[in-house]
């Protein structure tokens, strides 16, 4: 453990907004890596699903 | 000579999934005219494009006397003339450049002949003028010029006659007829009657789509 | 009046033919409108008169800029025209009758780029000397710079030719060409510059020279075959 | 409609077919899926709590847990997009495309992050948020390669001739890669005197590079999960019409 | 089905509607491929990445030619975009019907420069401040810049649509337009380079801003009626 | 009301040095269609260009319900539905949005009826697909279903049924026979017979050229 305290290791020694910074951005590249392609499913499937549906109603 | 030119099997196609033909199947003889009917949008032109080569989206097979068209590619660009919704005419360059152009692109066409199909189709006295000023009948007309000029056996036409007055159609009809009788095959467009133009085997596409 | 149809013809010979055909037709395309002949080079001399407005008309500035300037703008000026090196073609149904041929694409393709070339990057370089001296750059860099820009462009050309292909079958394809190309221009401007540099600081500047050699022949060999491939993917769309 | 060929494994075959790519793709995501959470959480709470700080850039040091692992994976995620399409042109494979289409993304948004987060570490450590440092510079140029083959792949309407014109520039763009690496880096030496080295690396005690590894791997999982993820969606696309698709989906 | 012929109709409503209509029409265009929402922008960003790696990556040096290279690059991307303004409804006859509506064309006009320019210049506005990083430019030339751009793009969008009206019914119009516009763009980048240059040495910027002012005030003015006569002339040839 | 619409008077046209018609005098009334005949390069677009407005390169007269043309541009334009060789639809826009246009250019048009326009023209179910994933013919209906929205009392149509198929055309010449039934004029150009339109006055270009 390289910190003594908590606002410490929020500081990070003066380069906290830096490192946190990076951190949060980071953060916020790998979920938009998932939520995106999940979310890309789940319209996929319920577009594919509707046609699907419509194609067996109508002939 | 009625060998088989062009077979075509199970050939399957799909545009923005509205399926245009299913296991359409046939065979094109030497001598014969094939007309492709359909109504506005039934994919005639989609499958010109795939017949010629021009479009790879299908599955099915096609055959050139006899051989798969994907080995035989190069024997049959040599044997194709084919002739499109966009006629291929540079607007800049005079009728005259234009053909000399589709002669150098054609190797075994002779340039020497350019002058003599240009009169044949009604240019004479607009063989150097830019096209660009040439009315919109004229225009196609010096792209329709290549049937004079063409020694290949296997013509494909799409809607040839657009835009051609009523002299001009059957001058057309006339050459596709001496065509067929010298063993070549044509297969082509149109949503006007042909006249004139002997046996004409039709394929509709109009019903395809729903089979598949 | 038909030639009887014969299957066994097609000469082999007609390739040199067809190269030289498609040169003229493409010079003689450009030079028919007399404009478009003097544009690349009108467009390249303007954007060299831009620079001493825009930055500042002080001749050891602009001299310390010129090099860098120069490359920018000839390869701005040769991306400006290279999406409508197919484009027309394309639009006209020429492309579509083009790859029926029988003959090999890629012979076309040189020929038109080669015709493309000749009306930017060869006349750039020609006029290069003119552009030294209103920006100031020294005389011993004016070599240098004309030998730079004539390894340099026709890989300019070659490259953006790829991307011209590429988009070729789109709508609107004229900035996305952009986008694709300046990223691999980036090679041929550095050591374009930094040939010159060295010109003018009378460093020995055969390395780069060689290099842009290499990215030519490279570029020759290789472009060619994408160009090709690119086009039939593009009408095939 | 892919010619057998001898010489080719079994295997390559079965990655041709769409179906079995996406059965395989759901066999093996939990397991990378796990295997990203671990390494990912226990690199950076080992990052951000127990590496020491850098004896010369104190703390902002632990921005290097994010920015390698991003640098490296935008690079190699080039790599497979260019030799996926490569293999999509040449065998006219199916799924090698759609591997193509779904690297894209991915490997773009790694490229930004390693440029945000160099930018970010840039500024305590160079006093500057961006400097034309050959690596920086290159890594620019990667993204817009990104960003290119992007663009023309939204911009094509047919997805299998998208898939073959971003093919064909994503390798034009991977030969190019090397010559611009090269040439940024000689362009680089020659006019800035090399102020800011990256490639010294100093010498790290394990407590440092260990972490490191840990989040270079748990990125690379993360990657294998996000790729599958994506092609699954792209193979449900592309195949709607299959038979499978369809009772894939009414099963559901 | 069709309405009775009434000769008493004609309400003098609608020039809003056909405003508002042209407007998201033209942006509708643009936005459908997403990549031509971003590429002025990103064509904005390689020159900019150009210049570093052509001239030199210096920060000094380049801080001092950064407000010459921003304002040249944003020209430079506003003549790239500007050909395809009236082109594609040339071509495809959208300009024929287009003149032939019973409505003031400069309204049309309008709404087509609005749109193109919100497109360009008011995107490239917005990404200056990166630009300003990405080129050193002290921070506090960045509001200047910012103003600059924001009154100096639309005349360049406006001076250009005249351009490109004059152009369109040639074949080839890509880099003519170019001889044609870009002398009158010399004024707009003499203010506009000279406002950013007051702001970062800390002089008054307010008699550049008037003058930018001035030309675009005037430019509004005089611009949608030369565009409409030009239009109307070229389609007539 | 068989009242006298437009009348051309002496119109001289010239193109490249060619004399295309001189001394052409005509009137257009109500209820009245009006073909133009000639053969491909006589001068039909020429013409029709010149009486829509869109060209000023000619000699001679043409009044609007008795007024001088250039007086009386707006009033005529709001009356006027032109279609030429080019259909003016926008190929990255739907039908749908391309009408809306149109609609927005001429005010008295009711946005509201686009729909029922375009199922017309048997475009339904393509409403919103943009334009240039439409056929050839599927194009030129997007621009046809103009006729279906306009109330405009004279209709010039430079070959409108080029591309269309066989009941395509049928429907748009009922379509003309109604409008003038109401006592609109529409004058065209076509290559094709014209069936069942009713009475047809034909004007023929042919020989206009020489007189001159
Ligand atoms: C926008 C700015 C930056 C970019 C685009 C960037 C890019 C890169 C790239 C491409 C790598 C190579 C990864 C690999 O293949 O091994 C890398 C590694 C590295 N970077 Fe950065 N970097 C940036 C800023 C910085 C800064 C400010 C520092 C710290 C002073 C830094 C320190 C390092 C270190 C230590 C490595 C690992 C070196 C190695 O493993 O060879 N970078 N960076
Ligand atoms: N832009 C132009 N410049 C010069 N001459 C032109 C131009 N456009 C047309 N012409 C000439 O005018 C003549 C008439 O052309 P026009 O387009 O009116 O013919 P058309 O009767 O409509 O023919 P088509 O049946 O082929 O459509 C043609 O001979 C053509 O050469
Ligand atoms: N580029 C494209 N992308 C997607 N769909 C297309 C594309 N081109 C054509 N289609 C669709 O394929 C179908 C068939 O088009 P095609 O051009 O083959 O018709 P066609 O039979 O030639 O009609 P026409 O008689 O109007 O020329 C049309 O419904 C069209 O919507
Ligand atoms: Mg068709
Ligand atoms: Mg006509």
């Amino acid at each position: 453990m390289s910190f003594n305290s908590f606002t410490e290791f929020l500081s990070m020694g003066g380069h906290g907004l830096y490192v946190w910074l990076s951190y949060a951005l980071g953060l916020a590249v790998i979920l938009l890596n998932l939520v995106a392609p999940l979310m890309e499913r789940s319209r996929l499937v319920a577009q594919l699903k509707r046609r699907l549906q419509r194609e067996n109603q109508s002939p | 000579m009625s060998q088989t030119m062009l077979k075509v099997e199970n050939l399957f196609c799909e545009r923005d999934d509205r399926v245009l033909f299913d296991q359409l199947s046939f065979e094109v003889d030497g001598g014969e005219i094939v007309q492709i009917e359909g109504a506005n949008g039934s994919g005639k032109t989609t499958l010109l494009r795939i017949l010629s080569g021009l479009s790879r989206n299908y599955e099915g097979e096609i055959y050139w006397q006899g051989e798969p068209i994907e080995k035989v590619r190069e024997e049959f660009r040599a044997e194709l003339l084919y002739f499109g919704h966009q006629p291929g005419v540079k607007a800049l360059l005079t009728p005259e450049e234009n053909l000399h152009w589709y002669c150098a692109l054609h190797a075994s066409l002779d340039p020497a002949r350019v002058q003599e199909a240009l009169e044949q189709v009604g240019l004479r006295g607009f063989e150097d003028v830019p096209c660009h000023t040439l009315s919109a009948g004229q225009h196609r007309r010096v792209s329709l010029a290549r049937l004079y000029l063409s020694d290949a056996r296997l013509w494909i036409l799409d809607e040839p006659f657009t835009a051609i007055d009523k002299r001009g159609v059957a001058a057309k009809e006339a050459l596709i007829g001496r065509h067929v009788a010298q063993g070549g095959s044509v297969i082509l467009t149109t949503h006007q009657d042909l006249q004139g133009s002997g046996a004409v085997r039709s394929i509709n596409l109009d019903r395809q789509g729903e089979r598949g | 009046m038909n030639q009887p149809l014969n299957p066994q013809r097609r000469p082999a010979i007609g390739m040199g033919a067809l190269f030289a055909a498609t040169l003229k037709r493409d010079l003689k395309l450009s030079l028919r409108r007399k404009s478009e002949l003097v544009n690349p080079l009108i467009f390249f001399l303007m954007v060299i008169t831009l620079f001493p407005l825009g930055v500042s008309p002080e001749p050891g500035f602009l001299a310390e800029l010129a090099p860098g300037v120069i490359w920018v703008a000839a390869l701005l000026a040769t991306l400006l025209s290279m999406d409508s090196l197919f484009r027309t073609d394309f639009d006209d149904g020429s492309l579509e009758q083009l790859l029926l041929s029988p003959q090999p694409v890629m012979l076309v393709v040189c020929a038109k780029v080669l015709a493309h070339w000749m009306l930017t990057g060869l006349a750039l370089t020609l006029v290069a000397p003119l552009i030294s001296v209103m920006l100031f750059l020294p005389a011993e860099g004016v070599p240098g710079l004309m030998l730079s820009l004539l390894l340099g462009t026709p890989t300019l050309s070659l490259v953006g030719a790829i991307g011209a292909a590429l988009t070729v079958g789109l709508k609107r394809g004229g900035v996305l060409i952009s986008l694709l190309v300046l990223p691999l221009y980036i090679p041929v401007l550095i050591f374009g510059t930094g040939a010159v540099q060295a010109a003018v600081t009378g460093l020995p500047l055969d390395g780069y020279l060689a290099l842009l050699g290499a990215l030519l022949a490279l570029g020759t060999v290789l472009a060619p075959l994408a160009i090709g491939a690119a086009l039939r993917i593009s009408v095939s769309g | 409609m892919v010619e057998k060929k001898k010489w080719l494994p079994r295997w390559f075959y079965q990655l041709a077919s769409p179906r079995w790519c996406y059965q395989i793709c759901g066999k093996l995501l939990p397991g990378f899926a796990v295997a990203a959470l671990i390494l990912l959480l226990g690199g950076i709470v080992w990052a951000l709590l127990f590496a020491p700080a850098d004896y010369q850039q104190g703390n902002s040091f632990r921005i290097i847990y994010l920015h390698v692992p991003s640098a490296i994976l935008a690079q190699s995620c080039y790599m497979m997009m260019a030799v996926a399409g490569a293999i999509g042109l040449i065998w006219k494979m199916k799924v090698a495309d759609m591997v193509a289409k779904s690297c894209a993304p991915i490997g773009a948004t790694m490229a930004v992050l390693a440029l945000l987060t160099g930018a970010i570490w840039g500024k305590p450590t160079w006093g500057s948020w961006w400097v034309w440092d050959a690596r920086l510079t290159s890594m620019l140029i990667l993204l817009f390669l990104y960003l290119g083959v992007m663009a023309l792949n939204s911009a094509i309407e047919s997805e299998s001739t998208a898939a073959q014109a971003s093919a064909v520039l994503s390798l034009v763009g991977l030969v190019n890669i090397p010559i611009i690496k090269y040439s940024v880096d000689w362009w680089n030496t020659l006019h800035q005197p090399a102020t800011f080295t990256l490639t010294e690396r100093p010498a790290m005690p394990a407590e440092m590079w260990v972490p490191l590894l840990m989040m270079v791997v748990g990125f690379y999982c993360f990657f294998a999960v996000s790729l599958m993820l994506r092609l699954r969606n792209e193979i449900l696309r592309r195949e709607r019409r299959a038979g499978w698709v369809r009772d894939l989906l009414l099963s559901k």
